[in-house]
């Protein structure tokens, strides 16, 4: 089944054309990889599908669920937001809220959408704390985020973006303000719960490794556009586009000899 | 002859002070005890995980910051402890390059002013056409030279950055994660030009960065840090081949390889627990709170660097290769 | 903390003590003679020398000064004998003028200073900050530029031609309001709205503008901050979304800037109590100033000092309060 | 005494442009509110500069008493409405003296603008340097100039400064205004140049100047301080509205310039009795001194959204 | 005589008993201390809290300068050639606590005068009384023993020379009994214990100060104080011009207040061209000149004709302007103003510029002069200021204007070394008369270093010697005119340009009824006289 259908989808801020008429879908369960290099429109595309851009111009079309969100009114698309579609950004600290305890943000986000006392709050808060790997979840969810490091923060957003269990999580850069072994652990942490859950996940990154990991799908993407998208095994060892040839190449390996130089665009 | 640099047990401590009252409340170590040496000629990488004191390391050997310990020798001198007006000749040899293109430049100076300033500062004059050489060394337009930081992409901004470093001719430059902020196109691009830069003008690097693949692309030889420490050092290919350090083992593990019938076959060695803060290390071992290894012994005892097989060298009481052990696996 | 707090007070002090210096150097050091103008229009030689004397002028300036500071803390005896004057704790010295105890005039008029204050305070509070969350909630809207228009109208005004303008307008041509005069809130609380009201615009206008500008800048700061795009990616209403997770970083700014401007006037406006002949601090210091009262005008100088230096104080802790990252230490 | 962190600002932002002289008009330009704004000071800097010419013409000096122009059984009041506005006196007469009000309008904008200007000059000058020296140097140069901003910034300053000019021996009250309003207004400058400092000096290319051998004073003065000419015009041209307004209270409380030298505040301050018999006498001087302010805050406003 | 009694009432009659009267005052009282009480304002209200031997009849016009009798049945009898004057006390005078007033108590206060630490009275006690050069005041534990109190209602006063207004002497503050057991040294000036019609129930300096009826005061043996409303609330150091708008507005609390300074200039064209005001609007006449004192001993002052220049040049219409026209007073001429007996019709120098400037040449000063003039650093001060510059820079003479704090002001002219060329000076003798007004201001032998009032700095032997004579004469006419003929004399040598004989004119509430300005307090209303016409 489809769950997520991106048609055509054009933003532009002013004159410039951030995203330029860029489709794909998503079946419900699968990884979507969206890569490409600094702006190139993947967080534009992550938050117009969340309904989240300012001061911009949108067309095109985004299903979700059968509703079409840019045209659907504003109420209906946040009712969706956090609870069916949600999102994970990619620097933990400066999107948590300084002034509140983490336990208090994730309880907002669930009383966002249920109806539940205070109580019950915060034993589910509790619970998905624990569930995300964080020890004395208890006492932890009293601290600040300040108080947390990158990668327990990290785990944070995981715990509020899961807490309802949406069907779709748009994971924008999830990885990259963090260490590669932290990055390995909140990857395996994204992967058990999305087969737990059986959460769809968009997955925005410029780290093509991590795609080759995560993803069923890949889309590559440049200026805007798709150059290329398709299954990940087919699209890594025959890319059909010579920019994704080039990208890949540029990437030093350490799985192969070491050439004199490596291929630059 | 002399190795080009050598760092003796080099220590950098931060007094931690309250936000409010400003008042010390601790000591943050952010570099404990380095020792390293950079041969004429080499390149020596330096890897490891974010605030693990790379820079600090980076700055200390480029005296930016006075160390709170050790020694450091440059070109056969002790610079350890010299004053501004003695280092400002030593410094045509030690130059450095920064992780942040545009922060590295000075928003409110033409390329021009950015490149002879190495020469004003040295009490120098640029001679004609060498600014302009220089910049087409590294692959930039001498019409480029009248124009401000912000007019150029990252790329190129980073290319004037190691103009600017080269000016001089130094012998050692010291690259702190000079390719970390750029996109990998990008990267690969500078790294090749490091490399060309290197033979054409003899020069010896130390290149940090937290990204493996980029550090074995140029370097000979590799240092891996851990917590303000040097926990393994090895050649390149004896890093790569037979990782001694269970940290170092792990860091490989963690390095994603775009390829994904490699990438999904590999075991995934997840480390547990975060990086330990540096105001507040772990006794013994600093890498025993997330080692799969750890014994008593390592929350005692702090293991030396030493030698092993012949110039790898690994402080670990359990090296992963027995070869390396001193006293065989637990 | 604790520990940090009695270091603030004591750096408090000794700011007020350097302050209480300079002032005393100004006056004790300039050419006029103080003894000459608390001897007024029958003087004679040997009524200066009594009046030094009884002051103890003719100590040396830096016993007199210390002996000045000790009379703060343990009060202290004028003169000698029959004559003698007791000064007790804190005194602030005599008023030349009226030879009553600084410390008493400055407590006489206190409830004045701080009626115009506190109800300026609130006045310029409800009308900046307002103005300013609709502005940056609008911004670029007509209701934006209209108000940051006016806020820097307000910022621009003269206090004394706001306060003549409304002075005029209100109470000479339209006849709504009475003279202002200062009445007890307690004797008569309608007599003291109605006093009380010109002064509290006149400021409020001034400083409304301010809060505006201020609020708006922050807010829109906030309101790009991405913790407010992770509150609208949970689904939280946007009502929810700007007054919890925007307005509260807001507010600590707000808070900082509200406490010392508060504390500022608390110490006498004296441009506001003079135009309106309002018998607060800050008319106290202008007639002291204009009679050169010295001790008159020590004593204020202190005393707003102390007000501008404790607001300081308070609001260095309050911003801890307010800001978990400061109450609890950085990572 | 704050806390740092109301002085550690953001840095200036990698000024995305260079503001050159060129640049910055075409700022003001694009900002209608701020080309009002300019012409205005730009029309009151002619005036004053132009004060002894503008007298000539109009034949009236602006110490010269006009009996006939007021009605002394009527206490002075100036004859005809209107605060006495005639051909001859287009901006009416003072009251009591006849005095041309227009005449001491312009010669007054001399003192208000040339005092204002010298004294942000003087402040401009100290908090730079001062905060720069802070910002940079840190330690105990950041804890002395701290201290001493804490101390100025604590100081009731109007009650200070007019206590100082009330004592202030026989001399150049011009030159004591300066002093003083350069004295009191610097800290405000040199926080925010602090702050600034401090930011940039934690800049990679403060550090590559390091590397390359640039000397501290270089490093301050050539790398640093052309960074902050886009802020530091901001605060100054944004703390000129603040010194003529405060030049202005002043003389309206009696410390100011020595008369019979016009100033503004000086003429508010003799129109307070005034006010309901002749409003057109405390309205002029207030009106010019309310475009005087506003129009230097706008374009400082405007600069303020450029740096 | 015992004629002064009956008061005029020029503001109706029917004044009712009872109500709150406010008096809203621009000043400060400085003190109420009586043996301090020495400016006219504080007289003024001191008036209505102590009695003294004698006071001034309360009467509009120069009849309120009469000397009647107070606590005392007459105005003195002088024996000894006017070197003893014994007054005796009414019976049935009583202080705040009932107790009765005795020639004791008078006799204390009058003492306290001498004690240094209370230095701002008069120095008449000092100056006649036999002993008064040593005796250091009661604190320091002595009386005066020239000061007899033969039984409680008689008091004698013996005195080193022949004083014939004696009589008159006493009707200042000074003159005002104390309990000995109320003695509070300087803070005494607080809470003066009270013999007149109302005592002190709250003093808020620089604020305000509440009288209340004090019940002991026996109407029928005051016979110039009617002691009215019930309470005298006296709200001190307002914004002159808000009183006049309050006054102007007349709102509320506002019809039972009179204003305590004159109207200012700005509020004289509001009051004149509205008749419902102008009936409100009192007038009073004062005894205080005004004039420009000319530092004699200073350069190029020392030249008669420069001084006579001077006279010439000044514009004292402008002057008179600026202190608000007319009604600020008239213009004077000559030294002694109408309301002091010996004034002569005379004006020797009507303005001239023209004949200044050749003065001036003749003098050797045809380019002109420069001179300093020191004034109150007040907004009236600021503005005479620059209406002398302006009329003087007619004639070539160029001023430069030295603004002194006003409290500093008094003590800075009088201090030698301190005073500049030029001085806005004036003077209010303390009763209607010469005799405490010209000899204060012009003999040569009272020129001291600090204090000093003769500002002209003007010594002439002639004229001082014609001072000890009129000072001998007993026959009060006689000495009036003679103190009139040297008046002229002492104008030819222009040591000071007099130019406004004050008058004042201030508004009272539309519910006051008897106010009228009285002489002797510079035409100030006399408080001891208005009441409420209906007391709300
Ligand atoms: N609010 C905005 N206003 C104007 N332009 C914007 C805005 N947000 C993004 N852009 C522009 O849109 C383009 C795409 O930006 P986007 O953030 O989607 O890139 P990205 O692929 O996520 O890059 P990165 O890897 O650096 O996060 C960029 O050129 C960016 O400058
Ligand atoms: N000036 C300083 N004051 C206090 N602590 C500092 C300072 N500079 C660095 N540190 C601390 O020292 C530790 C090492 O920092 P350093 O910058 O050397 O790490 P790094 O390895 O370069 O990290 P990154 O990969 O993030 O650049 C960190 O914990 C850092 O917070
Ligand atoms: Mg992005
Ligand atoms: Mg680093
Ligand atoms: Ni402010």
């Amino acid at each position: 089944m489809t769950l997520l259908d991106v048609r055509n989808l054009t933003v532009s801020f002013g004159d410039t054309r951030a995203v330029d008429g860029l489709s794909f879908s998503l079946e419900s369960g699968r990884v979507l990889g969206l890569v490409g290099e600094s702006g190139c429109g993947k967080s534009v595309t992550s938050l117009a599908v969340m309904g989240l851009l300012n001061g911009a111009t949108t067309s095109g079309e985004v299903w979700f669920d059968g509703h079409e969100l840019l045209t659907s009114d504003r109420r209906a698309v946040r009712r969706l937001r956090g609870d069916r579609l949600a999102m994970i950004f990619q620097d933990p600290l400066s999107s948590l809220n300084p002034y509140y305890p983490v336990g208090f943000q994730i309880a907002e986000a669930y009383r966002a959408h249920r109806r539940t006392s205070r109580k019950q709050a915060r034993a589910i808060v509790v619970r998905m704390l624990e569930r995300v790997g964080i020890p004395e979840a208890e006492r932890r969810a009293r601290d600040y985020p300040h108080q947390f490091s990158g990668g327990m923060r990290q785990r944070v957003m995981i715990a509020m973006a899961l807490c309802l269990e949406p069907e779709l999580i748009i994971a924008d850069e999830p990885t990259t303000a963090l260490d590669v072994t932290v990055q390995a652990q909140i990857l395996a942490l994204l992967d058990t719960l999305r087969e737990e859950y059986g959460t769809a996940v968009l997955l925005i990154t410029h780290d093509l490794g991590v795609v080759a990991g995560t993803a069923d799908e890949v889309v590559v993407m440049y200026g805007g556009r798709a150059v290329e998208r398709g299954e990940v095994h087919a699209l890594f060892e025959d890319p059909r586009e010579p920019y994704t040839r080039r990208l890949l190449a540029a990437v030093p390996r350490i799985d192969r000899p070491v050439p004199d130089r490596l291929e630059t665009l | 002859m002399t190795p080009l640099l050598e760092a003796e047990s080099l220590v950098k401590r931060f007094p931690v002070r309250h936000p409010l009252t400003r008042r010390v409340t601790g000591h943050l170590t952010a570099v404990d005890g380095v020792s390293l040496t950079v041969r004429r000629g080499e390149t020596l990488g330096l890897v490891g995980e974010s605030g693990c004191g790379k820079s600090s390391t980076a700055r200390l050997i480029t005296r930016l910051a006075e160390p709170t310990g050790g020694t450091i020798r440059f070109d056969g001198r002790d610079i350890t402890t010299m004053g501004e007006a003695a280092l400002r000749p030593v410094r045509r040899d030690l130059q450095m390059i920064f992780q942040d293109p545009f922060s590295s430049l000075n928003p409110r100076m033409t390329i021009e002013a950015i490149l002879s300033a190495p020469f004003r500062y040295q009490g120098l004059k640029p001679e004609p056409g060498q600014i302009a050489e220089l910049l087409r060394r590294v692959g930039l337009r001498p019409e480029h030279a009248e124009r401000l930081p912000h007019q150029f992409s990252g790329g190129q901004a980073q290319r004037i950055g190691i103009a600017r470093a080269l000016a001089l001719h130094p012998k050692l430059v010291v690259c702190d994660e000079p390719v970390s902020a750029l996109d990998v196109s990008v990267q690969a691009q500078i790294l090749n030009l490091l490399r060309d830069l290197q033979e054409e003008f003899e020069l010896s690097y130390v290149f940090i960065a937290h990204d493996l693949g980029a550090v074995r692309q140029v370097c000979g030889r590799i240092a891996v840090m851990y917590l303000g420490t040097i926990v393994e050092i090895a050649d390149r290919d004896e890093l790569f081949a037979r990782p001694a350090h269970p940290y170092t083992a792990a860091l490989l593990a963690a390095v994603p390889i775009p390829d994904p019938r490699i990438e999904r076959a590999r075991p995934r060695v997840v480390l547990s627990g975060d990086l330990p803060s540096p105001a507040n290390p772990p006794s013994g071992c600093p890498f025993r709170t997330r080692c799969p290894r750890a014994a008593e012994r390592c929350a005692l005892e702090r293991p030396a660097l030493a030698e092993g097989a012949p110039g790898h060298r690994v402080a670990c009481h359990f090296p992963l290769d027995t070869s390396l052990s001193r006293e065989g696996a637990p | 903390m604790i520990v940090y707090l009695l270091k603030r007070l004591g750096a408090a002090a000794a700011i007020l003590l350097v302050i209480c210096a300079l002032t005393f150097a100004v006056f004790y050091i300039a050419p006029d003679d103080p003894a000459q103008k608390a001897c007024g229009k029958a003087c004679s030689p040997e009524r200066i020398e009594q009046i030094r004397g009884q002051l103890g002028l003719d100590a040396p300036i830096p016993e007199q000064f210390a002996v000045y500071v000790r009379g703060i803390f343990a009060g202290r005896t004028y003169g000698t004998g029959p004559t003698a004057v007791e000064c007790p704790f804190p005194c602030l010295g005599f008023s030349f003028q009226t030879n009553v105890p600084v410390q008493e005039l400055l407590v006489s008029r206190l409830p004045v200073s701080a009626s115009i204050a506190i109800g300026a305070a609130a006045l310029w509070l409800l009308v900046g900050v307002g103005a300013g969350v609709v502005a940056a909630l609008r911004k670029g809207s007509w209701w934006d530029r209209t108000a940051m228009g006016a806020a820097l109208g307000g910022i621009s005004l003269p206090i004394y031609l706001t306060a003549l303008v409304l002075q005029y307008v209100l109470v000479v041509v339209l006849e709504v309001l009475p003279y202002p005069r200062a009445v007890g809130l307690l004797e008569d609380p309608g007599g003291w709205f109605a006093s009380m009201l010109m002064p509290w615009i006149a400021l409020a206008a001034l400083y409304a503008g301010m809060y505006a500008r201020l609020t708006r800048t922050e807010l829109i700061g906030a309101l790009n901050q991405n913790f407010v795009r992770t509150a609208r990616a949970k689904g939280l209403p946007e009502r929810t979304v700007v007054r919890r997770h925007a307005l509260r970083p807001t507010l600590t700014p707000i808070v900082t800037v509200f406490g010392m401007d508060l504390g500022a006037l608390l110490g006498g406006a004296l441009i506001t109590e003079s135009v309106f002949g309002l018998p607060g601090v800050g008319k106290l210091a202008a007639d002291a100033i204009n009679s050169s009262d010295q001790p008159v005008i020590l004593g204020v100088t202190l005393f707003a000092a102390t007000f501008i230096v404790f607001a300081n104080v308070i609001v260095d802790l309050l911003y801890a309060v307010l800001d978990p990252r400061i109450r609890l230490g950085a990572a | 005494m704050t806390l740092a962190q109301l002085a550690e600002a953001p840095a200036a932002p990698p000024a995305t442009a260079g503001s050159s002289a060129r640049q910055l008009a075409r700022r003001i330009l694009s900002d209608r509110a701020a080309t009002a704004g300019a012409t205005v000071i730009a029309l009151l800097v002619l005036m004053a500069v132009g004060a002894p010419l503008i007298t000539a013409i109009t034949g009236q000096s602006p110490n010269e008493f006009h009996p006939e122009a007021i009605d002394p059984a009527l206490g002075g009041l100036p004859k005809g409405s209107w605060g006495g506005i005639s051909a001859e006196h287009p901006l009416g007469v003072e009251p009591t003296t006849g005095r041309d009000v227009l005449a001491r309008v312009v010669w007054g904008a001399r003192v208000s603008l040339l005092i204002s200007l010298l004294a942000t000059l003087l402040s401009t000058a100290l908090g730079t340097v001062l905060g720069l020296v802070a910002g940079f140097r840190g330690g105990w140069a950041d804890m002395v100039i701290g201290r001493l901003m804490d101390l100025l910034m604590s100081f009731p300053s109007l009650i200070f400064m007019i206590a100082l000019m009330s004592v202030a021996p026989d001399g150049d009250r011009e030159l004591m205004l300066v002093a003083v309003l350069g004295l009191f207004g610097w800290p405000y400058i040199g926080r925010i140049v602090r702050g600034q400092a401090m930011a940039l000096a934690g800049r990679e290319f403060v550090e590559a100047a390091r590397v390359l051998g640039a000397s501290r004073r270089t490093i301050l003065f050539r790398e640093i301080l052309p960074n902050l000419t886009g802020p530091i015009l901001v605060v100054a041209t944004l703390s000129i509205p603040g010194y003529i307004a405060t030049e202005a209270g002043l003389s309206f409380l009696g410390v100011g310039v020595r008369p019979p030298t016009p100033s503004w505040g000086q003429m508010i301050a003799s129109a307070v009795p005034w006010y309901a018999a002749d409003p057109v006498y405390f309205l002029v001087p207030g009106l010019f001194l309310l475009a005087t302010v506003l129009a230097f805050n706008l374009v400082g406003d405007a600069l303020g959204d450029f740096r | 005589g015992q004629g002064g009694g009956t008061t005029a009432a020029p503001q109706g009659t029917a004044s009712a008993k009872g109500g709150v009267l406010h008096v809203l005052a621009s000043i400060d009282l400085e003190h109420l201390d009586p043996a301090r009480n020495y400016v006219t304002s504080s007289m003024d209200v001191g008036r209505l809290i102590y009695r003294t031997l004698t006071t001034n009849a309360a009467a509009p016009g120069p009849a309120g300068g009469e000397i009647v009798p107070d606590l005392a049945t007459d105005l003195g009898t002088p024996t000894d050639g006017a070197r003893t004057w014994t007054f005796t006390l009414k019976e049935g005078v009583k202080f705040e606590d009932g107790r009765p007033i005795t020639s004791k108590d008078v006799k204390y206060g009058v003492e306290r005068t001498f004690a240094p630490e209370f230095p701002e009275g008069p120095p008449y006690a000092r100056m006649w009384l036999r002993g008064g050069d040593t005796y250091k005041g009661p604190l320091a534990g002595e009386d005066l023993k020239a000061i007899e109190t033969p039984d409680d209602r008689t008091i004698v006063f013996r005195l080193n020379r022949p004083v014939a207004d004696f009589g008159s002497a006493v009707s200042m503050p000074f003159f005002s009994p104390v309990p000995k057991d109320k003695e509070a040294g300087v803070a005494y000036d607080n809470r003066p214990f009270s013999s007149g019609p109302y005592k002190i129930e709250k003093f808020e300096p620089k604020k305000r100060i509440e009288l209340v009826r004090n019940e002991h005061w026996n109407r029928a043996t005051d016979t110039v104080r009617k002691g009215l409303p019930d309470r005298v609330v006296i709200d001190l150091n307002l914004d002159p011009a808000v009183i006049d708008q309050r006054m102007i507005a007349g709102q509320g609390e506002d019809a039972n207040a009179v204003q305590f300074e004159p109207i200012g200039a700005a509020s004289v064209a509001q009051v004149l061209t509205n008749p419902a005001l102008k009936e409100r609007l009192v007038t009073g006449e004062s005894i205080n000149t005004r004039f420009l004192s000319l530092n004699t001993s200073r350069k190029p002052l020392d030249q008669v004709k420069v001084r006579q220049a001077i006279a010439y040049a000044l514009d004292k219409e402008a002057l008179r302007t600026v202190r608000g026209g007319p009604i600020a007073g008239d213009i004077a001429t000559t030294l002694l103003p109408p309301a002091i007996p010996g004034h002569r019709k005379e004006d020797p120098y009507p303005v001239d510029v023209a004949k200044a400037k050749a003065l001036l040449a003749e003098a050797g000063f045809a380019s002109g002069i420069d001179l300093t003039l020191d004034t109150p650093a007040t907004p009236s001060g600021k503005a005479q200021g620059e209406a002398i510059q302006a009329s003087l820079g007619r004639a070539g003479i160029r001023v430069k204007i030295n603004e002194i704090s006003s409290s500093a002001f008094w003590s800075t002219v009088g201090n030698t070394s301190q005073q500049h060329d030029l001085v806005i000076d004036g003077w209010t003798p303390d009763w209607t008369g010469a005799s405490t007004y010209l000899p204060n201001i012009l003999d040569g032998r009272f020129i001291v270093k600090q204090g000093n009032q003769n500002r002209a700095r003007y010594d002439s032997a002639e004229v001082n010697k014609r001072f000890d004579e009129i000072a001998a004469m007993t026959d009060a006419a006689a000495a009036a005119t003679a103190y009139g003929e040297l008046a002229t004399r002492i104008m030819k040598d222009a040591p000071v340009v007099p130019f406004l004989w004050d008058k004042s004119a201030f508004l009272t509430g539309s519910n006051v009824t008897g106010a009228y300005g009285h002489v002797a307090f510079v035409g100030r209303v006399d408080l001891a006289t208005v009441g409420l016409k209906s007391a709300r």
